[in-house]
């Protein structure tokens, strides 16, 4: 099975992962479609590894994990908080800072 | 073989990731999502990256997503209305997502690495199995995996700091 | 099994060490009661150390860790400038709402994490160790614009960057995805001669990859069209995180674009040259065109840092040694500029109740000229009027783009520079001028003063030595580099030097 | 000595901010009575047979840049320097007899103003000027912001807006002129030491192609400076908000940086550029003269009579330099010195007016000469200077730009000397209608008027004084001017415009 | 002592004075100041006695002598020297203008005694002398028309001396704008001079020209037609002669000083000065000749109808500078200086008398008022009938000789020039014609009510100053000619200088008898010797029949005035009737003054309010306010696209990365 396959599909993922971005409004949402972006940017690069034949592409995925992970604790924390300061849980209702 | 299992993956990733866009309520989103990871960790299996496909299971599967849950379980993920407030945004987003897929796709094929047309060199055994990273790790990207442990750190610190239930509002 | 464990200099090391150790020491203080208040205390020693420890190291370029940094002259000047905005950062903190809100200790830690991201950042050579290093700065950033919780802002600017900036990094990552693909190496000097190994000369695969590092770093830097995130989180942001943000994110985020651009992608020369000219141009159009008529301080000076990277991003485009100097001279003299200008926002924030508003500066010059100065200073300084850093600043970009043949770019910055005094020297004239015909619509400040948001007026505050100190300190560095830039010049030149 | 002299008003400025507020005043006076002694001791020991720089000091200032800081006096600067002196004591001195907010601030922003322009005048490294060119609009946008006049209930424009309109006007040119300057170094080292020498960059010389857009660069800077017409949008706006003290030296002086400018950077370093616009200059200059001559008829408000004759006389003053001929440009740097010392005086006399009517209109005026015959008379021989009155100093100038004029182009020469006639109408209408006829307003403050008072004849009589005596012996400035002046122009005469290359080919 | 040392003199003393009077204002009794001011020119006029003396005593062809004080501003080739030129012609014009500034100050010693501008009268009148005689001594071009403007600038302060008149500020910002396009001429001249001489000094220019220029070369007739336009606007011919009538608005002395007897002469001087390039342009030389023809007679014609009696005595003084500017254009120098010097005398006087009438009737100038003064003021009638015998050239007085001898040398000189005797003739039975109308009007009669008045009490007639023109009000304050003021009767200053002047009006013309003797001619000739029309002379015969014909002009002339005015006053009435529209015109100045007002002074003030009101505003602040508008408008843009929605920011940014991506596409190899 040739690379160029998964470079493809890694990159229809990274575009869904941007268009969910575009387009949903709920901030759990968002934050599930950075996933997929980051995933996206992780398939590639497993992928390269295997064509490259060296395993440095793995390990950089296995960092980019640990790194969403902490994006998405910290995005997760903001939710919360927001959601304590009784803010809608929706960004396009956050707009106070604009001009 | 190998193909039909690209195949059923790659299906089952792209399904998952279009549901996560595509679910009204957030809740189905993450579980959409799971899926996704798990067919992710499939693709890496067929390109024999044993250990990043278990991190995967393991790290998003297991904790991240349960993290997930347990925040939509909290703050009641309603579903968001169709009104569009932003104009063109709907029109727009979709054209931008597949010029990037485009642009993405042309960049690979159009490109004169040859490797790109194979299925990479033939390895030996034990490529990409946790003693290969794990060595990895320690030698050649020990700096960023050290950072990465402090990232960690913040991170946490960070979810308290946000989180953290503050005294006045218990009171 | 056979494990040989990687060579690891500690001297070069040692600042990281420091910070890391002083990090954790600063969260513990915070665990204990009696140290609660020594927190920052704390961060300004570790930030002394490291800088100590970074100065020792000046002057013997080496590379760390099998090649993870590369610790030069480069990475150390970022890296002090950083350190230094920190402390500024420290020092605004004071008193400040955010910190109580987050717990100092916890508060400090974060921004000694950012720090060392940055660091990390300035002197990494290798593609995962750019990444880690990018997202330890960001990460911390995004909580402690999120800090002061109890401001809808706050929370907001939080929220907006992380969404916007992961968007970014995830970009920045495909892009490295893509070079470590092209030429199977994660290092930047094994991607330079991939790149000519595998004949890739041009090639779509490595060019697109070149496109998205750009964008990521174009989002750090907020160059337009990228910027949008700036004004913003400028504005949401506690004004003393905004001060270390605009200039602490920037250098390192420049001291980065630089290393990857020329060292990595140094034989792509002529394919990203004109693309990133081209960026310069527009965010200088963009950020001063979007200034002008701003009320708010900060969201001013937010568009003023977008226009002011367009600038600095000529240093990178003519990718030289005078232009990575100048680059350098450039950044360090915005970090006085932009400091002094923040110190005395921030004072003005806790006096007054107009928050960052304009009119919370009007009549200065009369009322606390030991504020009014610095700030005059720092928007003349930015808006590169002779007898200050920033002229200087401006005259050595200037210097470096003629040089490398893009002129046309230099007449832009001179064009910008010209649009901007429309907006710098507004806020002068409200210091020292009777009120010219405002915009303003009269009553409640930008920033909504509503019960539980305001926070307290302390009416002492414009005269805190802690703010004062620092707004006279920066203006004053301001005019003395512009008066005798000889030793700031030498400094940049070493830096520059390092590359090249 | 030429240090002492550059730094000296800026020392006292600062210094001034230590004593108490009523001794800024006398203090500042003290100050630019200081700094004009130093410059009347450097021309009484300047070697008038020499065209070399004299006084001269150089020392590396960035050497990273190629920056240094070299100052230096010869013909083309020596008098301007003189000028500079004796203005900022008269309008300091005006000044301190008044009251003025903030004092303090005041006056050490008018003495750095002072450091500035002797630095722009000064300067042998091009960057050097171009640095103080900028630095000298900071102090004058806060004179003429924090202490201006706003116009907002005759249509016109706050202070602040004012100067602000000003400052980018101005600043459009500086900007460019600094990418030019920068330009100029570099490619004239292509590859070697970059050096910003104005000597060492004359020898360097430079491409004619990359003389052709610097040279307008450079040009853009000068003319909005002066101003020149079309460019004068800012003129009106900023001559009406400014404070009195500030416009007399703002106009005295600062105008002639520009002219200042052509004859020390563009002739020599561009001087092929220079042969070849040479027209083009011309026609800008003539549009000056002519439009600066109409509209200074058609005022009625005394400061913008002022101010547009400016712009004519100007425009004279480049007319001169473009003639691209000895006398042409002897007349002109005559003409810098004469105009500062007559426009001065006029915007003193214009202050006393104002006080003494409580309006700026020319029709308010009139019949004070009866009761204060000196004034009157002083005024007289000011407004005849003005007007270029054969026997002023003035003439003289004129004489020798129209002259050189005439010389080259016959015919700039024969539309250019129509201003005069204009001038002296213009100038007679100021005159008369302040000092004759009957007020027309009927309440006739003109017959309440007062003599001028000691206070601001010691101001004044002595300003008339430097015309009168220099009316009597221009030489005094033309045999010190000549030698330099033939040297500069002799680089230009080199140079030859591309189609006569061509020809030559 | 030497010739130039004197001459040095003559210009320091009134300058001290002009200084010395201004200076103490407060100080100087009123009576001292006048006393200076006149001993000054005494001085000048007792120096200039003693150059002439001196002059003679050298050789004829050595009796010019060149002196400069220091090089005034000479470099880059240019020679300006602050030096002089003393030569008999120049000596000349000194003595005249010092001999009749002397008298004309003693007069105003007198006249202007009421005056509370007294000082500055007197300063401003020295000053004039001053440059008048900077003007004739001047040494260079460049100094000719600094004298040339200073003297312009005097009469510019002397017609608006009382300040406060509108319509004499106005006379005087007329005549200065005028005369300065006269010095534009000068300066051009001086500028083509330069360019094909290279120098300005007159040794050097009239050594060079006839080796430089041939006859008629353009160039020199370019010069010489600038040099023609600065003697035509201050000798007030057509058509820059509109301020002189205006000049009236000045006290009395001055108009008889200034504007009849020396500065409006200057025009003559000059061509006579510069006769060399005249004589090398003879084109030039003839149109300045028909340009002083057609002043003669216009001037005339407007002198015939005019009602105001100084305006009338002003149009006399144009038509008589244009025998003179005829004179020395078709080379009758001598003559032509002759003239200039008697009618320095008798318009002078007539001036005076005229002024010293006007006091009499409080300020009234309008001589249809007027009348019975011979009774009332006899003194001043007697004088008065002089200057009018001696103007109108009744046989054997100044006029008849020096007017006849330009028409007689223009006779001599035939072919073309033939027109201008026979015209000369009938401009000189106008002369005669106008001259005496006002005699006859003024004088005879039954005495109106301020002449009775006069006669009864003695006193001068009180009323109400009253500005003529407009008739408003005066305020006396500033000064001004009211009832206080003297007449000659009163005053014996006064008496003395017209007594002087009228005799000098009578006898003047004797030195200049054909055949007898040629004071004039042999002292102007060695400066004329090397020119050829200087040798032309007129036979004895035809100047005796031109002698004869003048006479019986001058006559027929006084009789057809007696006639109209005396014998039947209703005449003139009728006449006006019958010539309507020639008399309209006449009276209306030839409409010159709205001919220029049309060609000039509207265009320009239109010109400036099309700049004032829709250029500047449009297009000047059209740049700023267009560039701030577009700035404003971009900025406008880029805050509605900073819109709040984080999302939008996405779209932005990841629109910029598909574009950036598109270029590098494009861009890969």
């Amino acid at each position: 099975m040739n690379t160029e396959w998964f470079i493809v599909l890694s990159a229809l993922l990274f575009a869904t992962g941007a268009i969910g971005i575009l387009l949903r409004r709920s901030p759990m949402v968002i934050l599930l479609c950075l996933e997929l972006m980051l995933n996206a940017g992780n398939l590639a690069l497993v992928a390269f590894s295997r064509m490259v034949g060296n395993e440095q592409g793995q390990v950089f995925a296995v960092i980019v994990m640990v790194v969403a992970a902490c994006e998405v604790v910290v995005g997760l924390g903001l939710i919360v908080a927001i959601f304590r300061r009784r803010l809608p849980l929706n960004v396009d209702d956050l707009r106070e800072l604009r001009g | 073989m190998e193909a039909v299992l690209f195949f059923i993956a790659a299906i089952g990733a792209l399904g998952g990731a279009v549901g996560v866009i595509a679910m009204r309520n957030p809740f189905y989103s993450v579980l959409a999502l799971i899926v996704h990871l798990f067919s992710l960790a499939a693709l890496f299996l067929l390109l024999t990256a044993a250990f990043v496909a278990a991190a995967q299971v393991v790290v998003y599967a297991g904790a991240v997503m349960v993290l997930y849950v347990f925040v939509v379980a909290y703050v009641g993920g309603g579903g968001e209305s169709a009104w569009e407030p932003i104009p063109g945004q709907r029109f727009l987003a979709p054209l931008l997502g597949i010029a990037l897929f485009v642009e993405l796709s042309v960049a690979v094929l159009s490109s004169a690495l040859l490797a790109l047309g194979t299925d990479g060199p033939d390895v030996k055994a034990g490529f990409g199995d946790p003693a290969a990273i794990g060595r990895l790790l320690l030698e050649k990207f020990l700096l960023p995996f050290e950072a990465s442990s402090i990232l960690l750190l913040l991170a946490a610190v960070g979810a308290i700091v946000l989180a953290a239930r503050r005294r006045e509002e218990t009171a | 099994m056979n494990f040989n464990e990687p060579h690891i200099d500690y001297a070069g090391i040692s600042p990281l060490i420091a910070l890391t150790v002083g990090l954790c020491v600063v969260l513990l203080s915070a665990v204990f009661k009696p140290f609660r208040r020594s927190a920052p205390l704390l961060t300004l020693v570790t930030l002394g150390a490291a800088a100590g420890l970074l100065i020792w190291q000046w002057n013997d370029p080496k590379s760390l860790i099998t090649g993870a940094l590369r610790l030069d002259d480069l990475a150390i000047s970022i890296s002090l400038i950083a350190i230094l905005t920190a402390a500024f950062c420290v020092l605004l903190s004071l008193r400040e709402r955010a910190t109580e809100e987050a717990g100092s200790g916890e508060y400090h830690a974060l921004l000694l994490g950012s720090v060392l991201g940055m660091v990390l950042l300035a002197a990494s050579a290798n593609l995962v160790t750019f990444f880690v290093a990018l997202e330890t700065l960001s990460i911390p950033l995004y909580i402690l614009c999120a800090t002061n919780l109890r401001r809808e802002g706050s929370l907001e600017s939080g929220l907006k960057y992380l969404i916007v900036g992961s968007i970014g990094s995830a970009t920045l990552l495909y892009g490295m995805a893509f070079l470590y693909g092209g030429t199977g190496a994660t290092n930047f000097a094994g991607i330079a001669d991939g790149i000519a190994r595998n004949g890739l000369d041009g090639d779509p695969l490595i060019l697109i990859g070149i496109a998205m590092a750009a964008v990521g770093l174009a989002f750090k830097t907020s160059i337009a069209p990228f910027h949008q995130w700036t004004p913003d989180v400028y504005q949401g942001a506690p004004t003393p995180i905004t001060s270390f943000m605009a200039v602490a994110t920037k250098a390192a985020a420049f001291a980065v674009f630089l290393r990857f651009f020329d060292v990595a992608l140094g034989s792509q020369l002529d394919s990203w040259q004109p693309a990133l000219a081209a960026l310069a141009a527009i965010s200088i159009v963009v950020g001063n065109v979007g200034a002008i008529g701003q009320d708010s301080l900060k969201r001013l000076l937010g568009y003023s840092g977008v226009a002011q990277a367009g600038y600095m991003l000529g240093g990178v485009v003519v990718a030289s040694e005078s232009g990575t100097s100048s680059l350098v001279f450039y950044l360090a003299a915005y970090a006085f500029m932009n400091l002094a200008a923040f110190s005395v926002i921030v004072a003005r924030e806790r006096e007054t109740v107009f928050g960052d508003d304009i009119r919370a500066v009007r009549g200065l010059g009369a009322e606390r000229p030991a504020l009014a100065w610095p700030l005059t200073i720092s928007m003349l300084a930015l808006a590169g009027l002779p007898a200050t850093a920033g002229f200087i600043g401006k005259l050595y970009l200037i210097e470096a783009l003629v040089e490398g043949d893009y002129t046309w770019l230099a007449v832009f910055i001179a064009v910008g520079t010209m649009i901007s005094l429309a907006y710098y020297l507004r806020v002068v004239a409200a210091m020292w001028m009777r009120p010219e015909r405002e915009t303003i619509p009269g009553g409640t400040p930008a920033i909504a003063g509503a019960a539980p948001e305001a926070d307290p007026v302390d009416p002492e505050a414009g005269r805190r030595w802690y703010l004062v100190g620092p707004a006279v300190f920066a203006a004053a560095a301001t005019v003395f580099f512009g008066v005798i830039p000889q030793p700031l010049v030498e400094f940049a030149s070493h830096a520059g030097a390092a590359l090249f | 000595m030429i240090n002492v002299l550059l730094w000296a008003p800026l020392a006292f400025g600062l210094l001034g901010l230590f004593l108490p507020r009523r001794a800024a005043g006398p203090w500042a006076v003290l100050g630019s009575l200081v700094t004009l002694g130093i410059a009347i001791g450097m021309v009484a020991g300047f070697d008038s047979g020499s065209a070399a720089l004299q006084y001269t000091e150089s020392t590396a200032w960035i050497s990273g840049l190629g920056v240094d800081y070299s100052l230096g006096l010869d013909g083309l600067n020596l008098f301007l320097v003189l000028l500079t002196a004796v203005l900022w004591v008269g309008g300091i001195t005006f000044a301190a007899f008044r009251e003025y907010s903030r004092p303090k601030t005041f006056y050490l922003l008018m003495l750095m103003a002072e450091t500035a322009t002797l630095g722009a005048f000064l300067a042998q490294d091009l960057l050097l000027f171009v640095l103080f060119f900028d630095f000298m609009l900071v102090p004058f946008y806060f004179l003429f912001g924090a202490w201006g006049h706003d116009r907002t209930g005759e249509g016109g424009l706050t202070a602040s807006a004012a100067t602000l309109k000003m400052i980018i006007y101005t600043l459009i040119g500086s900007l460019l002129m600094l990418v030019a300057a920068i330009a100029t170094a570099i490619l004239s080292a292509d590859g070697g030491h970059i050096t910003f020498s104005i000597q060492a960059l004359q020898e360097q010389g430079l491409g004619h192609g990359s003389q052709q857009w610097i040279f307008w660069f450079f040009a853009a800077a000068f003319l909005v400076k002066m101003p020149a017409f079309l460019l004068h949008g800012w003129m009106p706006d900023a001559y009406r908000a400014a404070p009195l003290p500030a416009l007399v030296v703002f106009s005295g002086v600062l105008a002639k940086v520009g002219a200042y400018g052509f004859l020390r950077i563009v002739l020599p370093l561009f001087p092929d550029a220079t042969v070849e616009f040479q027209e083009a200059i011309l026609l800008i200059a003539l549009a000056s003269i002519l439009y600066g001559s109409v509209m200074a008829f058609t005022q009625t408000n005394v400061r913008l009579i002022a101010g547009y004759s400016s712009v004519a006389q100007l425009g004279f003053i480049t007319a001169g330099i473009f003639a691209l001929r000895a006398d042409g440009s002897d007349g002109a740097i005559l003409q810098m010195v004469n105009h500062g010392l007559v426009v001065a005086p006029i915007f003193v006399i214009v202050a006393l007016l104002v006080e003494r009517t409580g309006s700026e209109d020319i029709r308010e005026m009139g019949g004070m000469a009866m009761r204060a015959p000196v004034l009157a008379a002083l005024f007289l021989i000011v407004a005849l200077a003005t007007l270029a009155m054969p026997g002023s100093s003035n003439f003289v100038g004129e004489f020798y730009i129209l002259n050189g004029l005439f010389q080259e182009k016959i015919v700039f020469a024969f539309v250019a000397i129509s201003g005069v006639a204009m001038s002296a109408y213009y100038a007679l209408r100021l005159y008369q209608g302040a000092m004759h006829n009957r007020p027309a307003s009927r309440q006739g403050q003109g017959l309440m008027s007062r003599e001028i008072g000691v206070r601001d004849a010691l101001v004044l009589v002595p300003l008339v004084g430097c015309i009168v005596a220099l009316s009597l012996y221009p030489q005094l400035i033309l045999e010190r001017t000549a030698p330099t002046v033939e040297k500069t122009v002799a680089k230009v005469q080199g140079a030859e415009a591309p189609e006569s290359r061509l020809a030559t080919k | 002592m030497s010739v130039s040392f004197w001459s040095w003199l003559v210009l320091l003393f009134p300058l001290l004075g002009s200084i010395v009077i201004a200076l103490g204002y407060r100080a100087l009794p009123q009576k001292l100041a006048g006393a200076i001011g006149t001993l000054a020119i005494a001085a000048a006029f007792a120096c200039g006695i003693a150059a002439l003396l001196s002059l003679l005593g050298d050789e004829p062809e050595a009796r010019h002598h060149a002196s400069s004080l220091y090089d005034y501003a000479s470099v880059a080739g240019l020679d300006i020297k602050l030096g002089i030129f003393v030569d008999p012609l120049s000596i000349f014009m000194v003595l005249v203008v010092t001999g009749v500034s002397t008298l004309i100050h003693l007069y105003s010693y007198g006249y202007m005694q009421s005056d509370a501008g007294y000082h500055r009268f007197f300063s401003y009148l020295n000053f004039f002398v001053f440059s008048m005689l900077l003007l004739v001594l001047a040494g260079n071009f460049v100094l000719l028309i600094v004298g040339w403007a200073f003297v312009g600038f005097a009469s510019y302060a002397l017609i608006s001396f009382w300040y406060r008149r509108e319509t004499a500020t106005r006379a005087g910002m007329k005549a200065f704008v005028i005369n300065v396009v006269g010095d534009i001429g000068l300066v051009l001249a001086a500028f083509l001079i330069f360019r094909e001489l290279g120098s300005f000094d007159y040794g050097t220019v009239f050594e060079k020209a006839p080796e430089v220029f041939a006859t008629n070369e353009w160039t020199i007739v370019a010069i010489c037609l600038l040099l023609l336009v600065g003697a035509f606007a201050k000798s007030a011919q057509l058509p820059l002669h509109t301020w002189l009538p205006d000049a009236m608005e000045g006290p009395t002395p001055v108009s008889s000083l200034i504007h009849a007897a020396t500065m409006v002469t200057a025009g003559v001087y000059l061509i006579a000065r510069t006769h060399v390039l005249f004589e090398l342009a003879p084109t030039a030389a003839d149109v300045a000749a028909f340009v002083g023809l057609a002043t003669l007679l216009v001037a005339a014609s407007m002198a015939l109808v005019m009602t105001d009696l100084k305006r009338a005595i002003a149009y006399s003084t144009m038509s008589q500078i244009g025998y003179m500017i005829m004179g020395v254009s078709i080379g009758a120098y001598s003559a032509g200086m002759f003239h200039l010097m008697t009618h320095a005398f008798f318009k002078a006087l007539l001036f005076m008398a005229a002024g010293s009438i006007i006091a009499a009737m409080a300020n009234e100038q309008n001589i249809d008022r007027m009348g019975g003064f011979g009774k009332a003021m006899r003194f001043t009638s007697i004088t008065f009938v002089c200057g009018a015998l001696a103007l109108a050239a009744f046989p054997g007085t100044s006029g008849f000789f020096s007017k006849d001898e330009i028409l007689a040398f223009a006779e001599a000189r035939g072919g073309m020039y033939l027109i201008f005797t026979v015209l000369g003739y009938f401009g000189a039975l106008l002369t005669a014609v106008y001259s005496f109308r006002l005699v006859f009007r003024v004088l005879p009669g039954r005495p109106v009510p301020e002449a009775q008045e006069l006669i009864e009490t003695g006193h001068v007639h009180h009323a109400e100053p009253r500005n003529p023109a407009t008739g408003e009000v005066e305020d006396t304050d500033v000064g001004f000619p009211g009832p206080e003021h003297h007449i000659a009767e009163q005053s014996a200053p006064m008496r003395v200088a017209m007594g002087i002047l009228a005799f000098l009006a009578l006898v003047g013309g004797l030195v200049q008898i054909p055949g007898v003797d040629d004071v004039v001619g042999k002292f102007l000739e060695p400066v004329f010797e090397e020119s050829p029309l200087a040798h032309i002379h007129p036979s004895l015969g035809q100047d005796y029949v031109g002698l004869g014909i003048g006479g019986v002009i001058a006559l027929l002339g006084i009789g057809i005035a007696y006639f109209l005015y005396v014998k039947e006053p209703q005449r003139p009435r009728q006449l006006e009737a019958r010539l309507r529209p020639l008399h309209t015109l006449f009276a209306n100045k030839w409409y010159f003054d709205e001919l220029i007002g049309f060609l000039v002074v509207r265009p320009a003030l239109a010109v400036g309010r099309f700049a004032n009101r829709v250029f500047e505003r449009f297009v000047v602040d059209g740049l700023v306010s267009g560039t701030e508008g577009t700035v404003r408008g971009t900025s406008g843009v880029i805050r509605a696209v900073q819109n709040g929605f984080v999302r939008s920011y996405a779209l932005l940014l990841i629109a910029g990365f598909a574009g950036l991506a598109l270029y590098f596409l494009l861009s890969s190899s």
